[in-house]
């Protein structure tokens, strides 16, 4: 008599992982855990390198924010060598920096999230795709996301060899800089991007904002979520990517700390579960709240919406106008809702490509002046940058040889495992009743986990790769009920 | 157990570019000096182990050259090209087959004849020095029916110049006595031609289908200032090295001898030092005189080897350089004295036409003048016979040795070209080779003329000093046993070691014949694997492995076969397999060994 | 049960190792030998795949320096061996697994005593084990 | 219309690099999609895995399989993959060689357990807790897959039909496979789709290696002065080109970075890292005799270098061929 739903893998993201849900007597959802069910050990493996190559291991930590890593590890190194990079150096990481948040944030919002809002979550699953997004929004939108896309990872190839895993970042320096023609090429770029990043916006708005039913989901309560927020801000608490202070706010939008990432050990705790191989991190000076939202918890979240949140504003104006208009549509500072991430990360994209058209009429950019090799060894440092997915940290320590002896990296997905969990479980709650599930329902669920953008990969950085997440909802016995087959 | 098998000769192809290590290009016969350099360096270090070996060392060396035993006191030509020279000193090639030789000498009398089906021609041998002896060898090995004419009563000819203290006599008796013996050789003594009504067309009626002719110089050059001959040298106390030499030798010439006596040498080649050496082991207070300076490398310097110079002086032999001789004084018959000028110049770009400053002449007495200022042909023989042209010079082909007006005579050996032991020992070679081609009707010319090219020096991070030679000290040694001590075992197989073996396997083949390997592996390249990365040339020692651009500015290595000794280097430093050892059983026998694990 | 003698895979320089011996004899007692024209012909994949292989120690006899018959074939191997030791470490296998020994025995007869020698001195390592990987180095 | 063949995309123990190279065929992934019937992507399409149950043996055409072997269900997916497909292709260094994570190989399961759930700075852990293969969580049982203590590359787990390079392979290599597939214009089974020759032969600071090129101290990458034409090596800077197969378009070395070796052995080549370490040692020159051990000291870490995408392929660490493949 015991029915089955399954649903595997969970697509359209950036990893795998593994979701259970558990139904009461009544069929309500009583509990939902999400699980990470790998570990790769990159801390551990690294241990007895030359850490200078650290740049050239840790962007296979994960293929999709590979220059996330890439340029952590770089900042890391300047520390550990004790050089500051020269000025020209500095502007070219944050122009390839900044182009990787344009091609990242465009493929997760084109490829992964439009389906659900373009399609619609109850739109046909075969439909459901960048092929079914083309198919309404017209194939020269699609080919021109895929341009921009081109051609900012071509920017990111100039630089560092290749784009899904960027290379050769070195203490005090780029391995390349840029021709005068090269750069010309740079600012037409910059342009096309700016001009498409201006587009996206105004694309989500018409099909969110004049759409009650997309509207409503992302404003829906299920999609709320009570944390604290943690984003980079530089020294006008400004949103920034590339370099800043860490700074967290509460649920209720107070300053609750600004430190320096070299302090990160004395603010970041990572919890550890049986049930899964990820570190649930949290604010190790409120100690460990378990899966709890509101005022109780110590949970914070990471990524777009968070940096909107902790920032005063963005650094650019275009950005600034978007995200106040967001702002207002959502009620104000801070948002909680998640569904949100995307539009936040859409004005992110902006902001990226409006500060790329200034680094690319910067006359600095041409500079031969791209490296400082006037090393001091310190033998150690915490490379920290704002990743597309959230706050990343990269923590080295070596011998006065500069060979790693120790490694501990804290990334964006991390951040955010708890609140995944309890994002899930929230969604279950409200579009899960009883084993009688619409499949379009159990997308909704899939939303929920999907606007995070989390990037398991990243998150196993201790685990290799991926496994299919699937969902699977279970009685109050612990079976499995209920299957909906889907694609066939 | 030491040793060798005959597989493996190594082979010295007429006519073929061949890349050779340089004591090989520089040795007139080519004798194989790297190969048997090889084999004293793998020498057993117990003493009677190793006397097997040298044992076929010596076997090895004798079918090439029968009078290796002789060289090995007399000739060190090949040391004079050693690439070692440049680092640190040459191979002591010539001590080295000495050491064979100190031990072969003894088993020469044991020596089995070789076993040779005499199915040839009858051929005429005049003049049993090495040149005579070598053709002699050559032509009864091929199968011809050879006899020696020799003026003397024994063999050896110019041989017998070399005194005992250089050249034991025993080591030269031996070597002459049973290399006609082994190679099956007539010998007629006190034969001379051309001496009454022996001549050469009769020895052709007698049968014999071709001539080989080396009499060597047996003429005595006379001392002469410009044009003419010196008046004086008829005098009583004047005489000529090389009679004064041959009497020696021959025992005619009683210890102290000169004793207490004032002897003058006149000349600067290597047979006036003899002379000088010899007459001061007789008890005399020597002085040489010599056109040339001091300076063996100018134009004029002295042509005799460092050695003897050096040994001269040890032993107080006076020398005086740059003077010629103007006149030699008499009294009543008596030699008295001669006048010395101070000689300018030796050489002009005419040739020999000494210069003299007759204002600076010094006057030098003695009891004794030996005249040594080299020795000729009998030309009047060869005259006689009709061999000379118009301008009375030897009238032959200089490749083949052949007459050009008789053609079934051949010439070589001093009386073409005074020269060294082992050039004429070549002439007689190559006469035994035109001889059998000659015979065979075949061409006297194609394919004889050789290019060697000389191996450069191996790259080596261990370049060590030479030796020194041991001399008896000078006071120890005024008698007629040999000053020089020749090698021991272990400094044998020191010295063997020392060698950088610079000449390509295929020209050696020790390791073969010695077991160490069955078969010369060759390295081969595998071009649709290589990259061109050049790590092939940086690591070979030899040059052998090479670059050559292969269209649109890419290059892919080569191995010149002719340098390349296959030692594999370069095969484990390709980082991409596109270097193989053909040949080479390591991979089997590595497997075996894993599958017995 | 007898108590465990490692296998060694041994690689002898014919220029310098038992060249003189009757090649069965030194066969005879030593197993698992391998004659080579100078060592500078063993490769690094020789001694890896001979490890992996089940040698648990792989004992490389070459001429001493300075005395290699083809210049410094001995000495390209014994920079292997210092640079394949530092990879083994990191593979968790005892460098000491692979010796290379510089001298010169034209009888062969130190050939047993070598192995010998290094059995003893890699015996109380155990049989090798690959899988097993490196703790902290 | 004719049947599209079937195409699937899956991705074992990797990064999701190789998905982002797919992605990165830009327009042509538009026809590449037109031509075929992608029927399993999990990272960018909608379709679910027991679809691909239901499937016949050999039914997808081909199967595009990247990363590597980490834990069951990487191994279960593969072996699903393999028995539905026609064709698997190899995707990528994980799967080729195990790739980068396989330098795990070099350290234990428990080593990096004990770091990450125990000792790093940043743990909070009291209990002492280790994640559990099976958990009960107020009364509710969840489950984990075990993790291998060892990285396997695809090879050592199943049948492997053809292999692509790189990491991640470059646009034009992937489209040259798969058209191949589509046009069933293949190479004999086994081959690596990608140029055949090393580095070198396509590397332009290739001209300025010396004729006898001498080491006499390895350099690290941070201290030299790069220009972008003299080769790498002899500027005494470690870079894998001589052993590593060519085709990834020199993108690392056009950049001023040496090459690491992703694109792994050339074809005949087993271990690209044992071969290019006799290659190193050939070029070290020392002083004298005692100076030998100071030189080579200057190549620090080596395992990490010559085998940082080929340690799971590695002579020491692949399975011995007489043994069946098995999968722990």
């Amino acid at each position: 008599m015991s029915q089955k739903i399954t649903i595997s893998p969970i697509t359209r993201l950036e990893g795998h992982g593994k979701i259970e849900i558990f139904l009461n007597d009544k069929g309500d959802v009583e509990d939902a855990f999400w699980q990470v069910v790998e570990l790769r050990g990159f801390e551990r493996f690294c241990i007895g390198r030359p850490v200078e190559e650290m740049t050239r291991i840790v962007p296979n930590i994960c293929g999709v924010c590979p220059s996330a890593h890439h340029m952590a590890a770089t900042k890391a190194l300047d520390q550990i060598y004790g050089v500051e990079p020269t000025p020209a150096a500095r502007l070219i990481r944050e122009l390839e920096f900044n182009a990787f948040y344009i091609e990242d944030h465009y493929i997760h919002f084109f490829f992964l999230a439009a389906p659900d809002f373009v399609v619609g979550p109850h739109g046909d699953p075969k439909e459901r795709n960048i092929l079914g997004v083309i198919g309404k929004v017209g194939k020269e939108i699609g080919l021109k996301v895929i341009d921009i896309r081109k051609r900012n990872r071509d920017i990111i190839r100039h630089i560092f060899s290749k784009a899904p895993h960027p290379e050769g970042g070195l203490p005090g320096g780029v391995p390349r800089g840029f021709t005068e023609e090269e750069r010309r090429t740079v600012k037409e770029t910059a342009d096309l991007s700016l001009e498409f990043a201006q587009f996206a916006v105004k694309l989500f708005k018409d099909l969110v904002l004049e759409n009650k039913e997309s509207l409503a989901l992302i404003t829906d309560e299920a999609y709320k979520l009570k944390t604290y927020y943690m984003s980079l801000v530089d020294d006008d608490n400004k949103v920034t990517f590339y370099d800043g202070k860490v700074k967290v706010i509460t649920p209720d939008g107070k300053e609750f700390a600004k430190f320096d990432p070299v302090d990160y050990v004395d603010h970041i705790g990572e919890w550890v579960e049986p049930w899964t191989y990820i570190r649930l991190t949290h604010l190790k000076k409120l100690g460990w709240s378990g899966l709890v939202e509101g005022d109780k918890t110590s949970l914070y979240r990471v990524a777009p919406l968070a940096r909107l949140n902790v920032a005063d504003g963005m650094k650019t104006p275009l950005a600034q106008k978007e995200a106040e208009m967001m702002f207002e549509v959502l009620g104000g500072k801070p948002a909680h809702n998640t569904l949100a991430m995307h539009w936040a990360r859409l004005i992110c994209a902006l902001q990226a490509a409006e500060h790329n058209v200034m680094i690319a009429n910067d006359p600095l950019l041409t500079s031969k002046d791209i490296r400082n090799m006037d090393f001091k060894m310190t033998g150690k440092g915490v490379g920290c940058v704002e990743a597309p997915r959230g706050t990343l940290f990269h923590h080295y320590e070596t011998d006065e040889k500069g060979i790693l002896t120790k490694a501990n990296l804290i990334v964006a997905t991390q951040n955010n495992a708890g609140p995944i969990c309890m994002s899930v479980k929230k969604a279950a709650q409200a579009f899960v009743k009883g084993p009688d599930v619409k499949e379009g329902f159990l997308n909704m669920v899939e939303m929920a986990f999907r606007a995070y953008d989390p990037c398991l990969s990243c998150a196993t950085h201790a685990l290799p790769g991926e496994m299919p997440l699937s969902v699977s909802i279970r009685d109050s016995k612990g079976e499995v009920i209920r299957a909906i087959e889907r694609g066939v | 157990m030491w040793k060798t098998e005959c597989g493996g000769r190594t082979r010295v192809e007429p006519a073929v570019k061949q890349f050779l290590p340089p004591c090989q290009v520089q040795c007139p016969i080519n004798e194989d000096i790297q190969r048997t350099n090889v084999l004293i360096s793998l020498l057993p270090e117990d003493p009677n182990a190793a006397l097997e070996g040298v044992q076929q060392i010596g076997d090895y060396l004798y079918e090439r050259n029968p009078l290796f035993t002789v060289c090995g006191y007399v000739c060190g030509l090949c040391e004079l090209e050693c690439n070692y020279s440049s680092q640190g000193g040459a191979i002591r090639r010539r001590l080295l087959k000495r050491f064979i030789s100190d031990s072969y000498t003894y088993n020469l009398d044991e020596k089995e004849e070789f076993n040779i089906i005499k199915n040839k021609e009858n051929v005429a041998v005049v003049g049993g020095g090495p040149a005579g002896l070598m053709c002699a060898f050559d032509l009864s090995k091929r199968g011809y029916r050879v006899t020696v004419y020799e003026a003397s009563p024994r063999l050896g000819g110019a041989l017998w110049l070399i005194p005992q203290y250089r050249l034991p006599e025993k080591v030269l008796t031996a070597a002459l006595e049973n290399l006609v013996r082994i190679a099956g050789i007539d010998v007629k003594y006190n034969m001379r031609i051309g001496d009454g009504k022996l001549t050469l067309d009769k020895l052709k009626n007698e049968g014999y289908k071709a001539i080989f002719m080396c009499r060597g110089t047996p003429t005595p050059r006379v001392l002469t200032f410009g044009k003419d001959p010196l008046e004086g040298q008829d005098l009583s106390g004047v005489m000529y090295g090389h009679d004064f030499l041959y009497e020696v030798s021959h025992g005619n010439i009683t210890k102290d001898y000169f004793r207490g006596q004032k002897v003058t040498v006149i000349g600067g080649g290597n047979v006036a030092f003899d002379v000088a050496r010899t007459a001061r082991r007789l008890g005399a207070e020597v002085s040489v005189v010599c056109l040339e300076c001091e300076n063996k490398s100018s134009r004029d310097g002295i042509p005799a080897d460092h050695e003897e110079i050096k040994g001269a002086w040890e032993e107080g032999i006076e020398i005086n350089y740059s003077r010629g001789v103007k006149k030699i004084h008499g009294e009543s018959g008596i030699f008295k004295k001669i006048e010395c000028p101070l000689c300018t110049s030796v050489f002009d770009d005419a040739g020999f036409n000494p210069k003299f400053d007759t204002d600076d002449t010094m006057f030098i007495e003695g009891d004794v003048l030996i005249i040594t200022v080299g020795s000729g042909p009998d030309k009047l023989a060869l005259e006689k016979e009709g061999l000379l042209d118009e301008r009375g010079r030897l009238a032959i082909d200089p490749l083949s040795l052949q007459s050009k007006t008789k053609e079934w005579i051949f010439l070589g050996g001093d009386v073409r070209k005074i020269g060294f032991m082992v050039e004429a020992m070549r002439d007689g070679l190559y006469a035994a080779e035109s001889i059998e081609r000659y015979m065979r009707g075949l061409d006297m010319h194609e394919g004889r003329t050789r290019a060697f090219e000389a191996q450069d020096i191996p790259k080596s991070r261990h370049y060590k000093h030479e030796p020194d030679v041991v001399w008896i000290p000078p006071e120890k040694r005024m008698h007629f046993q040999l000053f020089e001590r020749g090698f021991t075992l272990k400094e044998a197989r020191e010295e063997a070691k020392r060698c950088l073996t610079c000449g390509p396997c295929i020209s050696c083949k020790a390791c073969i014949s010695i077991g160490l390997q069955d078969e010369l592996p060759t390295v081969t390249v595998h071009e649709e694997r290589c990259s061109g990365c050049g790590i092939c040339t940086s690591i070979c020692y030899y040059g052998s492995a090479q670059m050559k651009h292969v269209g649109d500015n890419k290059v892919k290595s080569t191995t010149d076969m002719f340098q390349c000794k296959a030692c594999g280097m370069c095969v484990v430093a390709c980082p991409t397999l596109a270097r193989e050892l053909i040949g080479c059983d390591l991979e089997t026998k590595f497997n075996g060994a894993l599958a017995a694990l | 049960m007898d108590e465990y003698k490692p296998n060694i895979l041994c690689f002898k320089c014919n220029f310098g190792w038992g060249y003189l011996d009757d090649k069965t004899e030194v066969k005879a007692i030593v197993k698992n030998m391998v004659p080579v024209t100078c060592s500078g012909k063993v490769d690094t994949t020789h001694i890896l795949t001979a490890l992996k292989g089940g040698a648990d120690g792989v004992l490389i006899l070459g001429c001493n320096q300075g005395e290699c018959h083809f210049q410094d074939g001995n000495y390209q191997t014994g920079k292997k061996i210092l640079l394949i030791k530092k990879v083994l470490t990191s593979f968790g296998i005892e460098p000491k697994r692979v010796r290379m020994v510089f001298s010169i025995d034209p009888d062969g007869n130190k050939v047993p005593m070598e192995i010998e020698d290094m059995r003893n001195e890699i015996s109380p390592f155990g049989p090798i084990n690959i899988g097993k990987c490196a703790m902290a180095s | 219309m004719a049947v599209k063949p079937k195409v699937a995309i899956y991705w074992l123990g990797g990064c999701g690099g190789c998905d982002e190279a797919i992605v990165d065929l830009n327009e042509a992934i538009l026809h590449v999609a037109n031509a075929v019937d992608i029927v399993l992507w999990p990272v960018a399409m909608d379709f679910k895995y027991s679809s691909i149950e239901k499937m016949n043996d050999g039914e997808i055409t081909l199967s595009l399989l990247h990363g590597n072997v980490r834990n069951s269900e990487h191994a279960e997916m593969a072996m699903l993959l393999r028995r539905k497909s026609q064709l698997v292709l190899s995707f990528g260094a994980c799967a080729n060689y195990g790739g980068t994570p396989a330098l795990a190989n070099f350290r234990s399961k428990k080593d990096i357990f004990d770091w990450v759930y125990r000792d790093s700075p940043t743990v909070v852990n009291p209990k002492g807790t280790y994640p559990q293969t099976i958990s009960e969580v107020n009364g509710k049982t969840l489950i984990l897959p075990e993790i291998f203590d060892h990285v396997y590359a695809l090879n050592q787990v199943i049948d492997v039909d053809y292999y692509l390079p790189g990491c991640p392979p470059p646009p034009d290599l992937i489209l040259n496979a798969v058209s191949a597939v589509l046009s069933g214009k293949l190479p004999p089974k086994g081959t690596t789709l990608s140029p055949h020759m090393a580095m070198c032969d396509a590397c332009e600071r290739n001209k300025t290696k010396p004729f006898k090129l001498e080491i006499k101290e390895m350099k690290r990458i941070h201290e030299v002065e790069m220009d972008n034409e003299t080769c790498f090596l002899a500027k005494g800077v470690i870079c894998m080109g001589p052993a590593t197969r060519s085709g990834c378009g020199n993108t690392c070395v056009s950049t001023n970075t040496p090459c690491r070796g992703c694109f792994g052995p050339v074809s005949h080549s087993c271990d690209s890292g044992a071969k290019f370490l006799s290659a190193i040692a050939s070029l070290l020159q020392a002083e004298n005799d005692d100076q030998v051990e100071r030189v080579v000291d200057t190549v620090v870490d080596p395992a990490g270098y010559f085998y940082r995408f080929t340690q799971a392929a590695s002579i020491l660490h692949k399975f011995d061929e007489n043994k069946n493949r098995r999968c722990p």
